[in-house]
């Protein structure tokens, strides 16, 4: 067998089908049990708060809640209630879907330090109501939250963060 | 003597039809802190390695074995996947071990299947996408047309089979950690729903949640850990076919071949005689008597913990999950389903696994209290 | 262990999905077979080596890992026997079909392999070991693909 | 260390965008031109692995499963690993341990994967790596968390862009010599900076393409090596770790797992001064910035020191320690888990002296190939020696 060997569908034999094939569209649908921390999280998120963990034996305080502490390996029970508030560890502007269609208006993903938990510990969200152009690292930002009646404990309870 | 691997340490979580009270991390978590109390380790210290079992579709998320490590106590430490049944995952545990590079290896592998709500969905995915899925035939056809060729080409008969429900059922009435115990008929198994001829519904195992972990160590070590440790004697695991068209539909030739090469490595030669009682694949109730009949195994104790007809199926969990059984069994720790042999505990047990439809496939383990 | 909680919970589940949309090509040895359907004839390939004819044909002996070359290809007759079957009575969503589908292992004859599609005869006409041969889609709703065959039915 | 194992033949696919041939008939090229490379026969073979990254992108549940025939594993024992991105080099620590175990005396070591099946466009496969529950629903795709990385990583040692996007000059060009190569091209810094930004800082041209392809190697034990090979390249060392799956919760800023898998892998070789004495490096590329932050956390040099390593033209095939020669996964292409044993192969090349106009100017003794995957989260390390 000659190495460096495939065959290629140009770009236009793929468009027009010019091959055998078989499509299919998954029927793959879940419903993952939350459990105690992460149900609880949601739970908070509803009720317009972010929550997180303690650990007794290392005292970090971590957020997205987890029942355990993956560092010292005891569990966890210490639910403490965080602020709304953080800085931008990192941040990104996205001009494209993930299927590489431009974006008419850019995305500002961001991981955001918490208030309250221990330095380093963020979460995933988006930064908005700011021109991309002024966002920084170190930045500090406020949640935005859905109206009350909105909300169904879901992390997009909280719409974005914006600078306060 | 080729040095031989033992198991230190079992934990896992009682089987369960539903399980909205923890999380896949949390069902992780507590069957890993029951399997390190057994034998008495901490994760962050004492092992070297974590193998984890799983499957995305499964999960519902792509590259699972990203969310593996913490519940495990493994973050930044030796941790990876191998997609396949947990008692393969014990294969690359031992593995890992003899090299001689690594003490104490970790295995993983558990099941949310009340998660999935389109398992023939899921089903579905696993099957040729050119010859077999445009058909658009629920993937069971692959058991009822192996059921039925079973049947064509052996003497055994579908009250035989249905037998075999019966029995592992009421075994798993006396297992705790099993939820499907039920002291039925012959009658009620073939009178149950056809689901593909000649398979009837109840002779299909019924999913259900849980998580497994085993801790393996080498023979040195775990002279030092809290309990006398079962050795694995022997161990095989083979691949058959995944093309239908040369399947071996009537016998499943992955398992001889896997127990023939683990009973060698063993020393067995005679295992009617020297096994005392067998942990082996009954996903479907005819798989149970093909299994047995592969591994020359026929006036053996089959599944005393009720199989996973009795206990369920945890997909890549099964394996691992007859494993925990099968030890629990050698130590004299199986409460109201021990077995006794003259009175005495058992000393050597067989576990097999396979994956399921629409594989060909097989794992084997000899154990050993000695 | 994990403590238990006196506690309604509001949320227990989180809804999502897997969202695969999939486009599978034939591949080389798939591509020509398919071909060889849509124009109502089956064809297979040998491996000499292992002695095995193999239905549908591979680009390689998966037991040798010869490679099968053009010589190696061979049109096989429409009539093979059947190996096993099934009525399956649930749909691919898992919910109960009145009707059953039917399902069987077909050895073509000239082939060792069991070729696994559809029955088309009644429930009851059925058994292993009798004779059987495809009934092709009309052509023009051929396209290169399993399901140019309809199914496989007695021969009389 | 205890027994030696070898590398004694390897063989690998071209790339391409979009195949037509299966995942199982592109495992068998690379299967079977990995035998042959070494006169072995499938008969020959005690045990086989295979690597493939997620199952979505083949559209196949149980997709180890599905291509064990094309990687020859028909009645032999067969694992398929799994560490996501890094699944590529991890194979071959599998096929180490399968046969420094004792257990197995050869191995063949398949990686294979076929992202284009994915519709309607493999990217989508990547929405579903992040939690199910307190990620997705904002709708990241793949590229957010190089962004939010490589920015992190720009920002802590006030790394420049020009300096990044020399990566990708080198890599592209170095491809232009593999005969693989998918996207080889002669490209200027330039280029880098003026293309489409897609997710700032991340451009069109810092990012591997999409591909198909496969790739295989044949190891075998101390003993068996020379019957299959005159120059058998020795697996000196393999490493890998996994970091948490909190990944909001680490600093991106350096990838501690590869130091960690590294570490290992250095250990196992006996390695004390890496920098003197590995000759020459495949770190995993996927996007430009990505080569140097693996740099670093393979001890090759200090934190934020790795672009001065590349201004001064020392990671070039002719510098004191050439970098992807190969072209790595910005030239050559990235079907995931083939693009990490890809790297393993060059090394295995390089060390042999085969790797023909890619060959590096110094004389290559100890090489190293390393791959990274998940969450920004697992490293894996491989280091070959002749």
């Amino acid at each position: 067998m000659k190495n460096f060997f495939a065959t290629p569908l140009k770009d236009e034999d793929f468009k027009k089908r010019n091959f055998c094939y078989e499509a299919w569209i998954g029927n793959c649908f879940y419903a993952w049990d939350c459990g105690k921390a992460i149900g609880r999280y949601l739970e908070g998120l509803k009720e317009g708060k972010i929550l997180g963990v303690k650990c007794s034996k290392c005292e970090r305080i971590m957020v997205p809640p987890r029942i355990f502490c993956e560092w010292c390996f005891v569990l966890v029970e210490d639910f403490v209630e965080l602020k709304d508030t953080g800085r931008i560890n990192t941040f990104s502007i996205s001009y494209i879907t993930w299927d590489m269609k431009r974006l008419e208006k850019p995305q500002i993903p961001a991981v955001i330090e918490i208030d309250g938990a221990s330095p380093g510990y963020g979460i995933l969200h988006l930064v908005s109501e700011v021109d991309p152009k002024e966002v920084k690292v170190g930045m500090r930002v406020k949640a935005v939250w859905k109206d009350e009646k909105e909300r169904e404990g879901k992390i997009t309870d909280i719409k974005y963060f914006k600078p306060y | 003597m080729r040095k031989r691997v033992c198991i230190v340490g079992v934990g896992m979580t009682p089987l369960r039809p539903l399980s909205p009270d923890v999380s896949y991390k949390e069902m992780m978590f507590e069957a890993a802190c029951k399997a390190y109390d057994d034998c008495g380790i901490n994760p962050r210290k004492d092992v070297d390695t974590f193998v984890c079992c799983s499957e995305d579709y499964i999960e519902g998320t792509s590259i699972f074995d990203e969310y593996v490590p913490d519940q495990l106590g493994g973050a930044l430490k030796q941790v990876h996947t191998i997609s396949s049944d947990g008692l393969f995952g014990v294969c690359a545990g031992i593995l890992q071990i003899l090299t001689g590079e690594f003490k104490i290896a970790v295995v993983e592998a558990h099941a949310k299947s009340s998660n999935i709500l389109t398992p023939d969905g899921v089903h579905m995915c696993a099957l040729d996408p050119i010859y077999i899925r445009p058909l658009n035939v629920n993937s069971i056809f692959i058991a009822g047309l192996e059921y039925n060729s079973f049947l064509y080409h052996h003497l055994f008969t579908k009250e035989d089979c249905a037998q075999v429900v019966v029995k592992n059922k009421r075994n798993a009435l006396k297992n705790p950690y099993a939820c499907y115990g039920a002291n039925l008929t012959i009658e009620d198994v073939l009178n149950s729903f056809p689901i593909s001829y000649p398979l009837n519904e109840l002779e299909v195992s019924p999913y259900a949640d849980g998580a497994c972990v085993v801790v393996l160590a080498s023979e040195e070590v775990a002279k030092d850990l809290k309990k006398k440790p079962i050795y694995i004697d022997g161990f095989s695991f083979i691949q058959g076919s995944p093309n239908l068209e040369v399947r071996s539909w009537d016998y499943p030739r992955a398992t001889e071949e896997a127990g023939k090469r683990a009973y060698e490595m063993a020393g067995i030669t005679n295992p009617d005689k020297e096994i005392d009682f067998c942990e082996i694949d009954d996903t479907y109730s005819y798989k149970e008597i093909q299994h047995a009949i592969a591994l020359n195994l026929n006036e053996t104790i089959i599944n005393p913990s009720g199989g996973s007809l009795g206990m369920g199926y945890i997909y890549e969990g099964t394996g691992l999950m007859r494993l925990i059984m099968a030890v629990l069994q050698l130590r004299g720790e199986a409460g109201g389903f021990q077995v006794k042999i003259n009175n005495d505990l058992p000393r050597k047990a067989v576990v097999q696994s396979w994956r399921g439809i629409p594989t060909e496939n097989s794992c084997v383990l000899v154990l050993s209290r000695e | 262990m994990i403590p238990k909680e006196n506690r309604k919970k509001e949320i227990i589940h989180f809804f999502g999905q897997l969202p695969v949309e999939s486009l599978y090509t034939a591949g080389i040895a798939g591509e020509r077979f398919l071909l060889g359907l849509k124009e109502g004839r089956f064809l297979a390939n040998y491996c000499e080596d292992c002695d095995f004819v193999f239905l549908p044909p591979k680009l390689y002996c998966e037991f040798c890992f010869r490679e099968l070359k053009e010589e190696d290809w061979q049109e096989i007759e429409n009539k093979g026997i059947l190996l096993s079957y099934t009525f399956t009575h649930v749909d691919t969503n898992g919910n109960r079909l009145e009707n059953p589908i039917i399902v069987g292992v077909i050895r073509m004859d000239g082939s060792d392999t069991g070729f696994v599609h559809k029955l088309l005869d009644k429930v009851e006409d059925i058994e292993i070991g009798m004779e059987v041969e495809a009934v092709f889609a009309p052509k023009e709703r051929r396209r290169g693909s399993i399901n140019d065959i309809v199914g496989f039915r007695r021969i009389r | 260390m205890g027994r030696r194992v070898a590398i004694v033949g390897a063989g690998m696919t071209k790339f391409v965008r979009r195949a037509k041939e299966t995942g199982k008939e592109l495992a068998y090229y690379a299967a079977k031109a990995a035998l042959d490379s070494c006169g072995a026969k499938l008969k020959d073979i005690d045990g086989v692995v295979i690597g493939s990254a997620p199952d979505t992108f083949d559209g196949v549940h149980m997709k180890g499963e599905y291509l064990s025939c094309g990687a020859g594993a028909f009645g032999k024992p067969y694992l398929r690993c799994y560490v996501g991105g890094g699944t590529g080099v991890f194979s071959v620590a599998v096929g180490w341990y399968y046969i420094a175990s004792g257990i197995f005396d050869t191995c063949l070591v398949v990686c294979e994967e076929k992202m284009s099946s994915y519709q309607p466009h493999p990217q989508g496969a990547f929405l579903t790596i992040f939690d199910h529950t307190t990620e997705r629903p904002l709708g990241p795709n793949l590229l957010w968390i190089f962004a939010l990385e490589m920015h992190r990583y720009m920002q802590t040692y006030g790394i420049k862009k020009e300096e990044i996007a020399l990566v990708a000059v080198k890599n592209k060009k170095n491809a232009l010599d593999h005969p693989a190569a998918q996207i080889a091209q002669e490209i200027t810094v330039q280029d880098v900076l003026n293309s489409e930004v897609l997710c700032y800082p991340v451009q069109r041209l810092d990012v591997s393409p999409v591909s198909d392809g496969a790739c295989a190697i044949v190891m075998t034990n101390e003993y068996l090596a020379r019957r299959f090979t005159d120059k058998p390249v020795w697996v000196s060392g393999v490493g890998w770790c996994l970091d948490t799956a909190y990944w909001t919760n680490r600093d991106l800023c350096y990838p501690r797992y590869v130091e960690e898998a590294a570490r290992m892998a250095y250990k196992m070789a006996g390695i004390r001064n890496p920098r003197r004495e590995i000759d020459v490096v495949e770190p995993y590329d996927p996007f430009d910035y990505k080569e140097l932050h693996h740099l670093e956390g393979l001890l090759l040099c200090d934190r934020g020191e790795a672009p001065q390593l590349l201004v001064d033209g020392k990671t070039q095939r002719d510098g004191e320690l050439p970098v992807c020669p190969s072209g790595g996964l910005l030239g050559v292409g990235n079907p995931i888990a083939a693009a990490g044993l890809m790297k393993v192969i060059e090394i295995f090349w390089q060390l042999r002296g085969e790797a023909g106009k890619r060959q590096i100017a110094k004389k290559a003794k100890r090489g190293l190939a390393q791959a990274w995957g998940d969450l920004m989260q697992v490293g894996t390390v491989v280091i070959l020696e002749i």
